[in-house]
């Protein structure tokens, strides 16, 4: 009985969906979204590695590699911080569904700009 | 027909969560309910032997993604204690406001729950859509609308400016005004009563006796409440438990309303004393000895056991949640109603499995 | 085959109806999962309906890890579930195992019990996200629906 | 830091807890420490108006007095140390027998070894 006047005013208020697949809404500044590394600035420290709370993240000097398993990243940002160099940021946009696994790896040369992203299965 | 079995879950259209009860029924009475448990269990407490102190926040953050943050929380107050670190006042008021907006949006999540529990899907559809105003909040100020991850030991990750905190404020009105024109459905409503008054009662005694905490035990004429310890910035901030004395279901579901009212009088209040300053400390060194922690979550109080070694891995995290001590209460809350009523009773504890088992 | 075949093909693709199992999440997933369902994100304007019953359902949401004892009520209700169906993981619990994929109780990702079909990253996954599966797990229904009836 | 804690032997566990019952505690729970390889330590927590107070048990045995006779509620916790432990409570009511979490007995305590990184699998 006493929902009768919300239902009576939502019916005649704005609809209250968001149409997402038509009209995305912009996200906050400062949401946790895709996990980015500028091969450019990343000096293969390891410091992101040492410290991911889901060791999501391996850092291979030798063969020069950054390897990202975002299916395992739980995007907490402690990376993003923890980061010397500032080459680790996240982007105010989500990490899109999929249908396939996949895997970053990303070669980076510490003097020259070389990079690479593949998916693997 | 004496004592048929009836199995109930784990999959079970009102359990958003895999729990498995046996009820022994006759005709349509209970007569004994057994819990059966270990679809969510994961072990998380055994990641602490790999994972270093300063990884398990993020960690125990995901016991439970409805009151992540006051796990965190606790965990962090328990090693600041065990190390000696104090953090500072903002970063204290801060993790009051970000408590109670979890408080605000676990308790809108279940009343919404509780009401499809009893088949009022228009209630339910209406709570959630005021609760989607909290998750903005959320996102808006720590960056990710569930799992917030703000806490570290020594303080807090991210701070609010100005803006933020006026934003904070008339969104907070919006959703207070979206509450209080459900109070009356939720409160007075013909459906409601029926389905609730009278329905899995409890007394002050026997919820003592089975060890409930939080809404459970306010809701029998017991006013506990772990915030009263004072921790993080409660102590300077003026409330006092919600307490009922019914103990039925519509006991619980008063207190966790009025409870709604209390969250955002003290986010109103915390805003307004908000101190400035930084908003954490740095923090050298490992932690050493063994420590309780407490703190009151949405379904009540929360206790972390560390015990460390002054290395980098924790000797032992002991995490009991609330919902594991409100468990044993169902053995007597569920015998003696009708079948009919079981979803309702069990929605009343505000159960979260993913907290029980870990 | 007949006409009704067809119809109820149609039917199946036009308003596909979800069956969501909680695997051992943390329920951050789960209430994204149902904020989809509310007014908000409304997936129902897409003919999308939550159900109980696996024997009614097309699209099986799974969040979570698996675990033990879990597993064996995943492959009944993956098993109970009409053909064509799919599976969409979500969170990065139900993709590898997530945070836990290394504790005792944890056998890891959805898809080492059932294929897996869709994958939707996230901790939660956001609800925006959550609908892009879903989309996405429509076009992969398509596909399969369209597949089985070449079969025959 | 550590814990004040009474240290009780088994044999006046039950007394020592039926004692703290007639005082109007809150049975709050049991944690489970492994000691060494071969004995447990088990603190039972208990709350009377918001403070503390702790029971310290060393198990040297895997046989440890159930106390479910006096709080009903402590079977959960219980049956959760049996299976994370290995060990055996006496009138444990109602027993799960391991299974509570994990497969009874064809799955290994997790907790039984040393703590640590050499000791965690």
């Amino acid at each position: 009985m006493f929902m009768i006047p919300v239902v009576l005013k939502n019916l005649f208020s704005r609809c209250a969906t968001r149409p997402y697949p038509q009209s995305p809404r912009q996200l906050f500044v400062g949401s946790r979204g895709q996990l980015v590394n500028d091969v450019e600035k990343c000096i293969l420290c390891g410091t992101c590695a040492r410290t991911c709370p889901s060791q999501c993240l391996t850092v291979r000097r030798k063969e020069g590699l950054w390897e990202y398993e975002p299916f395992a990243c739980v995007f907490c940002g402690v990376c993003v911080e923890a980061c010397p160099t500032g080459s680790l940021a996240q982007l105010s946009q989500w990490r899109p569904a999929v249908r396939e696994r996949e895997r970053v790896v990303l070669k980076v040369e510490v003097k020259s700009q070389e990079s690479g992203v593949k998916s693997e299965k | 027909m004496a004592g048929t079995v009836i199995p109930f879950g784990p999959q079970h259209p009102v359990l958003p969560e895999p729990l498995h009860l046996n009820l022994k029924i006759e005709d349509e009475i209970v007569i004994s309910a057994t819990p059966a448990f270990g679809y969510v269990h994961r072990g998380l407490e055994k990641l602490a032997d790999i994972r270093d102190f300063r990884q398990m926040i993020q960690v125990v953050e995901r016991v439970c993604g409805i009151c992540s943050m006051i796990h965190a929380l606790t965990y962090c107050q328990g090693l600041e204690a065990l190390m000696g670190v104090e953090p500072p006042p903002r970063a204290r008021f801060l993790r009051v406001i970000w408590s109670e907006l979890h408080r605000l949006h676990s308790h809108l999540l279940w009343l919404g729950l509780f009401a499809d529990a009893m088949g009022f899907e228009s209630l339910f559809m209406q709570l959630w859509k005021v609760r989607e105003r909290i998750m903005d909040i959320n996102e808006a100020t720590a960056g990710n609308r569930v799992i917030l991850s703000v806490n570290v030991i020594g303080g807090v990750r991210r701070d609010l400016d100005t803006g933020q905190t006026g934003w904070i404020l008339s969104e907070l009105a919006e959703v207070d005004k979206g509450i209080k024109a459900m109070g009356r459905t939720i409160l007075h409503d013909y459906t409601v009563q029926k389905r609730t008054r009278g329905k899995g009662v409890l007394s002050g005694k026997q919820a003592m006796e089975f060890g409930c905490v939080g809404p459970m035990l306010r809701s029998c004429g017991v006013a506990q409440d772990m915030r009263l310890l004072g921790y993080a910035a409660y102590c300077e901030l003026d409330f006092a438990p919600v307490v009922e004395q019914d103990g039925d279901c519509y006991a619980r579901c008063r207190v966790r309303f009025a409870e709604l009212g209390q969250s955002i009088d003290l986010i109103r209040q915390a805003i307004g004393k908000l101190p400035t300053g930084d908003i954490s400390v740095p923090v050298k060194g490992r932690p050493e000895g063994e420590i309780v922690a407490r703190a009151e979550q949405p379904r009540g109080e929360c206790l972390y056991y560390i015990k460390a070694n002054g290395g980098k891995f924790l000797d032992r995290l002991r995490i009991r949640t609330p919902t594991f001590a409100n468990i044993p209460a169902l053995t007597v809350m569920l015998p003696g109603i009708e079948l009919a009523d079981v979803p309702v009773v069990l929605l009343s504890i505000d159960p979260c499995i993913s907290c029980t088992e870990r | 085959m007949g006409l009704i075949d067809k119809l109820i093909s149609t039917a199946r693709r036009r308003s596909p109806w979800l069956l969501h199992f909680d695997c051992g999440s943390c329920n951050g997933c789960d209430i994204e999962t149902l904020a989809c369902l509310t007014p908000v994100y409304d997936v129902e304007r897409f003919g999308v309906v939550n159900v109980g019953n696996p024997k009614h359902a097309d699209i099986l949401l799974v969040t979570g890890t698996v675990n033990l004892r879990n597993r064996e009520v995943l492959t009944v209700l993956f098993e109970q579930m009409p053909e064509p169906k799919v599976v969409v993981a979500i969170g990065a619990c139900g993709l590898s195992g997530g945070i836990f994929r290394e504790a005792p109780n944890v056998v890891g990702g959805v898809d080492k019990v059932i294929p897996v079909d869709v994958y939707v990253p996230g901790c939660p996954a956001r609800p925006e996200a959550i609908i892009d599966g879903v989309v996405l797990a429509l076009e992969k229904f398509r596909e399969k629906s369209k597949g089985k009836g070449e079969g025959k | 830091m550590t814990i004040t804690a009474d240290r009780i032997e088994s044999g006046e566990l039950c007394r020592a807890v039926a004692a703290l019952k007639e005082q109007g505690c809150r049975f709050v729970t049991i944690t489970c420490v492994r000691a060494d390889s071969a004995g447990a330590e088990m603190l039972y927590h208990f709350d009377r108006e918001l403070s503390l107070s702790h029971l310290r048990l060393t198990v040297s045995g895997d046989e440890v007095p159930s106390i479910c006779g006096i709080y009903a509620a402590a079977f959960l916790v219980e049956n959760e140390i049996q299976d994370h432990f290995g060990l055996c409570f006496s009138g444990l009511i109602p027993d799960y027998r391991r299974t509570l979490y994990l497969q009874g007995e064809d799955s290994p305590p997790p907790f039984r070894g040393p703590s640590g990184p050499a000791g965690g699998q």
